[in-house]
């Protein structure tokens, strides 16, 4: 058990590094075959108005003119061990991680992700609790009533729920329950309160969002619960526990239910995972000042060190949901083994 | 300075609901009816009411207002800001040598002392500016302020690349020792060249060049005093020591600020200021749309950004009488154009570059803007009509129905040598659907003579300094036309045009906003306008550069901006600002 | 399971064993497969449906000048006249009328219909374009892994790890975002569609990967695969004659089920602002213009019903053909 | 009346490619303590007969008709609720693959613990001790660990004795074993087979056996039941079936059996062509397609049905030849040549 858990977690290193390299090549490499120079990038560094050998020594400064091995080494470093920054009146260090200094805003990225973390969890949490409640209970009863009109129906419904885009239903939403809206069911986003400092406003602003998003990944849970069950409840050990005389209740939760729920907690913590990466389209649709809007926003604004940031902290999330799944796996179905 | 006033909400604008160069206003129903009035003064609500008067005037203290930020502040740093609305607030917790009077329309061009006692002493033939400190100013904590805080205020503002969205004028117009970095890189190196401080209430300006109106630089929130134990540079804006009445209570950077009432403000030093509410909140980053309706629900006052409702409120406000009678339509001292580049052939011909003037579709381009009130009134020329200098005049008359005159476009088209048309590129900012449109606008009406552009937006962090702003791109790129926009920094015709059509700011690293006109005749005469002390002879001078650009069709202006402002349901003394063409924030109380 | 079951549900699992089982060479195999599908893919009405719509879209796409045209319309045609100066509103609402079915545009008052036809063609195109990308690629990987197995599958296995960790969405708008507008050569709209093609299948392949891996392993084990090898059959040959003829169901399968992905995918990229340029219509475009005019709702809601039901289509066709080609995944 | 008395049971599903007759018309009766193998093909309806009696043949879709009569009470009829609670109690089910048959995710210990639970109000505790006892009972070593493995960890026979332990936790009056044995080596056929033996006894309990394999039941059974199509095609004594057989299947059944008590002859008999479909059962006899002495019914075999027809002393033949010809066959054809060796 132990030693899966290491070889785990060197695994996950592993990846975060070879993302890390892939977003550093994306975003420093494809400009400079796009053309960009060293100093082209420097001049973001000291504003429009600097003059040709501002830029220049501004380049030389931020060790733009090294090669690129030494930029992603020094990047790292900074992720580890921290960097030292020239603030102005002095020089100031950039404790670990230190993704580095925004261009626009001259502040350190780091703190920025701290801050918009509790926006993407309240998102994604509050967003998985309705779907996993709604998409398993529809999933269940569609599987026992297969072929009834609710099954079909639900089946229909989920189905639609997964083929339309969420920036549709997000829009919609927003012009049906909130916009000019006499009774303005939410806040249409922008705005987050803190569930500390008020969860009565935290969940009013978030439950539309929740709503939207919950209802796409309902509708893939209630499909996925409703094959799952068909499988388990034709398993030979139903018929066993029919056959103990156990009530039927019982016979579908306690035996079906568990049976098929193990595949969905994998794809669960993947889909969690991903979330809290970023929920980028939702909060972009309702301009929720998460990790997924903070991507987008310095994607545009070309802002690399955000970028590399929050798709290093995205895929941090998605790695450590894949660990987490596993050891999970190991814990519900006794039949995988450890080590 | 425009590059930055019109990045309101532009970041993410293509994502979030937002719209760049358009924004909020603030609303109301039926002031009259509410309190708080004052007695006799005439508060019936009309549409433009604010315009010409002061809208529910008040004297009534106390109550918070809420302001809303579709987008985020630039910076809140003085040394750093460079939106129009920015400097409209930054009165309320920063004090600047001079400052414009928070008066109704015109009344609010007009310059007048803060810190300092009077207007500035102009000496060697405008070269040298004295200005005089008043007594008993305090900064937040209690120390007093000195003529020395404001040097330092100035020479730290000079470090671009600590505060790189900042403008140059103080860099380029005072007579800094050789070599010199600003207030971090250079600290032991004497500026007294540049910046005086006699004693502690005298500060002395020292220009390289004669400027007539450095007064408009005194004005600049640069000017606002920094105590240079408490300064942390970049991350000054986190916590601002206040010379004003308010100061900053709570400030989260990217979510908002509140403001309360700053004690060691003396209202018996500052005539200008009555300090109504008890304080202020602003959160920024605040989806636009909703800022709109909010306003118009009435449980927000101000959108800060002060560039006007979005298109879907638009489409609430104008038809409904009653919320129409409650909004004003400004026109800025903003002017959007598209830069001719010379450089790019056949642009390099003058009569290719008229028969872009002559095939536009002035009308198409109107509405791509935002149409007759949220877009603004059809230009002609540069000069925006509120900017003394401005003259009605137009070289290229686009037909009666203003949609183009297509035979003169090919006659143009003909002389250049191109009877058939030619093809170029049009760049615009990637995150404006404004510009976007605008350009797609052009993209159809020269086509209809045989000009075919081609879109390329480009993001606008970069626009400038390393796309259509940088010549080597644009030439090698074919970026024959260039989206492009300019707000007067100030009133007047240098603050408007010397950004934009002097040659000289152009530089091959890019940035320069100034991305087509280049005619040595032109450079000429700024300079004779820069020495020129009488305001009309100076004026007049403005007057001829405009009409000097638009004969060599550098320039091809599109609209002057109009914004439609909904009026607070809650707030007192709602009048439009000039200087700034959106509602005065110093002004403003609660009801 | 008891007779009964096995003859339920039965036909189902039996027949294709069976043939599986009895047929060393594909061509039986592949037929009568087919047949069984054909069979149960008739039965299955509203996966037929699906398929119907599919092909309407696709002829759509493919004549989209022809219907647009057959309204006189241009899908980047302005029609300023139409159109409200004051709210830029069109000035009957929604333009509605017998030539712009649709309405049009605010502002500028293009035909909304005819963008919404030129809008299946990025759509459609890119979709089945990067599909195909992710099926070669995972079909190509997948079977080595699976067949060869050892370091190599480890290998493999493990890139497709590191695929799925990467925060997509991010990592695509990023790289549509900061390719500028000429590149490789390539300019417009075909750089556009080309990088679009190249990013979304690109990522996605492990999905396909994943499947084809596993099935291989599966099918590796099987008789007609030892008696190939046993006749001394290389590891090519048995992957291109034996493996892959084998593998055309669930290949079709999930191809089928990616499509709409993709046409999603594609979508969200236009709707972020990194899409194909305009005024080139996309349906994503077409949206995240709508959002400013919410109160103008005719605006969003033919693009997003173009969206909606083409993703509808080919999932309603993708189940049923799943369902009638691969019955044990129900 | 007899404990278990089954009246005409028909079990039939109708399905999109037609009805299919699991069960038709199926009687027997079978005492407390006794053994009844139930023998047959794949598909002959053996193993719906059972889940039958339990009432778990898939309920909303079959068809059921007939009487079922256990100790005095009537199945077919009664409430799903009630036939439930004699589920276990009074009646329960070995399972042919133990390992499908256990649920992976619960001890072996849990799953014994839920069925005592169901019938016996008692505490956690106690029912582990029972489980414990139960496991040692069927002779799992160590029973006080095991009982906390999963079944993946037992071997099959293991996993099989665990499986009898489970079934007869509530002590049942009838116990049905389905296949009971298939799934497991030779060798420990036999243990399995002792084993249950012995617990009949013990328990007193009438007993079922399920199985395609003769020789399973060889020892075991009182009675024998052999099914073809869903009918009872011979039904007799142990004796009866292996000394006196008089169905051609059945000859088919010995003559395709392996018997430990004989040395393995080279000249086994295997039936020719494959089980009858359900749906479409051949016209007159079911088993008239393989039949090696069909032509001398001279055709009737093909047109009518046979009747099950009292041969002497209990033993039922369903077969249009005559009982002497029958006869004559086995012991001049059939018999000589499964015992030379």
């Amino acid at each position: 058990m132990v030693t899966y858990i290491i070889r785990r977690l060197i695994w996950a290193v592993v990846m975060l590094t070879i993302v890390s390299i892939a977003t550093f090549a994306i975003f420093f490499l494809v400009p400079r075959l796009a053309g960009a120079t060293s100093e082209s990038l420097a001049a973001r560094y000291v504003g429009r108005t600097a003059s040709a050998e501002q830029v220049k020594i501004a380049a030389e400064k931020l060790g733009f003119n090294d090669p690129l091995v030494v930029q992603y080494g020094r990047f790292a470093k900074g992720i580890v061990a921290g960097a030292d920054y020239d603030y102005g009146p002095g020089v100031e260090h950039c404790p670990a991680p230190c993704f580095g200094y925004s261009f626009l805003t001259r502040l350190p990225v780091w703190p920025d992700l701290l801050n918009r973390l509790p926006v993407t969890i309240s998102l994604a949490i509050g967003a998985a609790v309705i779907w996993v409640i709604a998409g398993v209970a529809t999933g269940v009863l569609s599987a026992l009533k297969r072929g009834s009109l609710f099954d079909r129906a639900a089946m229909g419904v989920a189905l639609a729920g997964v083929s339309l885009p969420i920036f549709f239903t997000g829009i919609v939403s927003l012009v049906v329950f909130s916009y000019g809206n006499p009774f303005r069911i939410t806040a249409p986003g922008g705005s987050f309160t803190p569930f500390e400092e008020n969860p009565a406003m935290w969940a009013y602003n978030l439950i539309l969002p929740w709503i939207t998003l919950a209802f796409l990944y309902a509708a893939g849970y209630a499909r996925l619960t409703r094959a799952g069950m068909l499988e388990t409840m034709n398993e030979d050990y139903i018929r066993t526990a029919r056959a103990k005389g156990l009530n039927e209740r019982a016979v579908v939760v306690k035996h079906g239910l568990r049976g098929a729920l193990t595949p969905i907690l994998t794809i669960f913590g993947l889909d969690l995972g991903l979330l809290l990466g970023g929920a980028v389209l939702t909060e972009s649709t309702y301009s929720l000042p998460g990790m997924g809007k903070y991507a987008i926003d310095a994607i545009l604004a070309q802002d690399l060190p955000k970028v590399m940031g929050v798709t290093l902290v995205a895929a941090f999330f998605v790695v450590f949901a894949n660990l987490i799944v596993d050891l999970l796996y190991a814990v519900v179905d006794p039949r995988v083994r450890l080590g | 300075m425009l590059r930055r006033r019109l990045g309101v909400a532009a970041t993410g604008a293509v994502l979030a609901l937002a719209v760049a160069a358009c924004g909020g206003g603030s609303g109301s129903s039926a002031p009259s009816s509410s309190g708080g009035a004052a007695a006799g003064s005439d508060t019936k609500s009309e549409f433009n009411a604010a315009l010409t008067q002061v809208v529910n005037p008040s004297d009534k203290k106390g109550g918070i207002l809420k302001f809303a930020n579709g987008g985020d502040w630039d910076s809140l740093d003085p040394g750093d800001t460079y939106y129009g609305y920015s400097w409209n607030f930054i009165r309320l917790y920063g004090r600047s040598l001079l400052m414009f009077k928070s008066g109704v329309g015109k009344e609010g061009n007009q310059l007048v002392p803060d810190l300092a006692e009077d207007m500035g002493k102009p000496s060697d033939d405008a070269k040298t500016w004295t200005y005089k400190l008043k007594q008993g100013i305090k900064f937040e904590d209690g120390t007093p302020v000195t003529s020395k805080d404001v040097k330092y205020a100035v020479e730290r503002s000079f470090d671009k690349e600590v505060f790189p969205d900042g403008y140059t004028y103080f860099n380029d117009f005072l007579a800094w020792p050789k070599d010199y970095k600003g207030a971090y890189k250079s600290k032991d190196v004497n500026t007294d060249s540049a910046i005086e401080t006699p004693d502690d209430s005298t500060i002395v300006f020292h220009l390289k060049q004669p400027l007539s109106n450095f007064d408009y630089f005194a004005q600049l929130p640069a000017t606002i005093p920094v105590p240079k134990d408490k300064d942390t540079g970049a991350k000054y804006k986190e916590h601002i020591i206040s010379t004003g009445p308010y100061k900053f209570e709570k400030n989260e950077i990217g979510k908002g600020f509140t403001l309360v009432r700053n004690d060691q403000w003396d209202p018996a030093t500052d005539p200008n200021r009555k300090a109504l509410p008890d304080g202020y909140e602003v959160s920024t980053n605040v989806n636009a749309d909703d800022i709109d309706n909010r306003i118009i629900a009435g449980d927000l006052d101000v959108d800060v950004a002060g560039i006007g409702v979005q298109s879907a409120a638009l489409g609430r406000v104008l038809p409904d009488p009653a919320m129409k009678a409650n909004s004003d339509n400004p026109t800025s001292t903003r002017l959007w154009y598209t830069s001719i580049n010379g450089n790019v052939p056949p642009l390099d011909n003058i009569d290719c570059r008229k028969a872009v003037q002559y095939a536009t579709d002035k009308v198409a381009l109107q509405t791509a803007w935002g149409g007759e009130f949220s877009g603004g009134q059809i230009a002609t020329s540069l000069l925006p009509p509120a900017i003394p200098g401005h003259e009605d005049f137009n070289l290229y008359p686009p037909g009666a129905d203003n949609k183009g005159d297509l035979t003169k476009a090919k006659e143009a088209l003909t002389a250049c040598g191109q009877p058939n048309g030619f093809e170029t590129n049009i760049s615009y900012r990637a995150e404006r659907p404004k510009e976007k449109q605008a350009a797609e606008a052009l993209q159809q009406s020269l086509g209809r003579v045989g000009i075919k552009l081609t879109l390329k937006p480009f993001p606008q962090a970069d626009y400038f300094a390393l796309y259509a702003g940088k010549p080597g791109y644009a030439k090698d790129n074919k970026i024959g036309l260039a989206m492009n926009g300019w707000m007067s920094d100030w009133p007047d015709g240098f603050g408007f045009l010397q950004q934009i059509v002097d040659s000289r700011v152009i530089r091959d690293t890019g940035g320069s906003s100034n991305i087509s006109v280049r005619d040595p005749e032109v450079d000429k005469l700024i300079d004779q306008a820069m020495k020129e002390t009488d305001t009309n002879a100076r004026n007049a001078i403005w007057t001829q550069i405009d009409k000097k650009v638009m004969e060599d069709s550098f320039i091809l202006p599109n609209v002057w901006t109009k914004t439609l402002l909904v009026r607070s349901k809650n707030a007192t003394n709602i009048f439009v600002n000039e200087a700034y063409g959106m509602y005065d924030y110093l002004g403003m109380g609660v009801k | 399971m008891t007779a009964p079951m096995d003859v339920t549900g039965g036909d189902a699992q039996a027949t294709p064993e069976a043939v599986v089982d009895a047929s060393g060479g594909k061509a039986i195999q592949g037929r009568s497969l087919g047949q069984i599908a054909w069979m149960r893919l008739k039965r299955d009405k509203v996966a037929l449906a699906g398929g119907l719509i599919v092909i309407f879209l696709i002829l759509v796409a493919v004549f989209a000048p022809v219907i647009a045209g057959a309204f006189g319309q241009d899908p980047t045609q302005f029609n300023s006249d139409l159109i409200d100066s004051s709210t830029m509103a069109p000035k009957t609402g929604t333009g509605i009328s017998a030539d712009h079915l649709f309405g049009i545009e605010p502002v500028n008052g293009r035909d909304i219909f005819s963008r919404v036809v030129y809008g299946a063609r990025i759509s459609l195109l890119i979709a089945f374009l990067a599909t195909l990308l992710s099926v070669v690629i995972g079909t190509l990987l997948g079977v080595t892994a699976g067949y060869f197995g050892g370091l190599v599958d480890s290998i493999i296995s493990k890139t497709m790890d590191v695929f799925l960790a990467f925060p997509i969405l991010v990592f695509a708008i990023a790289l549509a975002g900061i390719v500028p507008d000429s590149a490789f050569g390539l300019t417009g709209d075909t750089l556009r569609v080309s990088l679009l093609v190249f990013i979304i299948g690109f990522f996605n392949w492990p999905y396909i990967g994943r499947i084809i891996r596993g099935q291989t392993l599966s099918l590796r084990e099987r008789e007609f695969v030892d008696a190939a090898r046993s006749l001394g059959a290389r590891g090519p040959y048995i992957i291109f004659r034996e493996l892959l003829p084998n593998l055309v169901a669930p290949i079709l399968v999930y191809a089928t089920l990616l499509i709409p992905t993709n046409v999603l995918f594609e979508a969200a990229l236009s709707f972020l602002g990194v899409g194909v340029r305009p005024p080139t219509p996309t349906w994503g475009g077409m949206l995240s213009d709508a959002v400013r005019f919410y109160t103008i709702p005719h605006f969003m809601f033919f693009p997003g019903m173009a969206i909606f039901i083409t993703v509808l289509a080919f999932n309603l066709f993708g189940d049923g053909l799943r369902d009638a080609l691969d019955p044990k995944a129900r | 009346m007899s404990f278990l008395e089954l009246k005409d049971l028909r079990i039939h599903f109708p399905t999109d490619d037609g009805l299919v007759k699991s069960v038709d018309g199926l009687s027997f009766t079978l005492e407390r303590g006794k053994t009844l193998g139930i023998v047959g093909e794949s598909g002959s309806g053996k193993s719906v007969t059972s889940l039958g009696i339990l009432g778990l043949h898939k309920g909303g879709r079959a068809r059921i008709s007939g009487e079922i009569w256990l100790d005095g009470e009537e199945l077919v009829g009664a409430s799903l609720e009630h036939v439930r609670t004699l589920r276990g109690k009074k009646m329960a089910m070995i399972f042919q693959d133990p390992l499908s048959a256990m649920h992976p995710f619960y001890t072996v210990g849990d799953q014994i613990i839920e069925a005592y639970r169901i019938h016996n109000d008692v505490s956690k505790k106690v029912a582990r001790k029972h489980a414990i006892d139960m496991l040692g009972r069927v002779g799992i070593p160590q029973p006080d660990r095991r009982v906390d493995s999963y079944p993946h960890e037992f071997s099959g026979g293991m996993r099989q004795r665990a499986m009898i332990a489970m079934a007869l936790s509530c002590d049942p009056e009838l116990l049905i074993a389905d296949e009971p044995t298939t799934a497991l080596d030779v060798t420990v056929q036999a243990q399995i087979l002792d084993l249950m033996r012995d617990l009949q006894r013990d328990f007193n309990a009438a007993l079922i056996i399920i199985t395609h394999d003769l020789g399973v039941v060889a020892e075991l059974s009182d009675d024998i039941l052999v099914m073809y199509g869903g009918k009872c095609i011979e039904y007799g004594t142990s004796e009866d079936i292996f000394e006196r057989p008089e169905h051609p299947y059945t000859w088919g059944l010995l003559g395709s059996m392996p018997r430990l008590d004989r040395e393995p002859t080279e000249r086994l008999m295997p039936i020719k062509g494959s089980p009858p479909s359900l749906i479409n059962v051949p016209s007159g006899c079911a088993f008239h397609p393989r039949c090696v002495f069909e032509e001398r019914t001279g055709g009737r075999a093909k047109a009518e049905v046979p009747e099950l027809l009292e041969t002497e002393g209990g033993h039922l033949v369903r077969c249009h030849l005559p009982r002497e010809r029958r006869r004559a066959i086995w012991e001049n054809e059939i018999k000589p040549n499964l015992e030379a060796s």
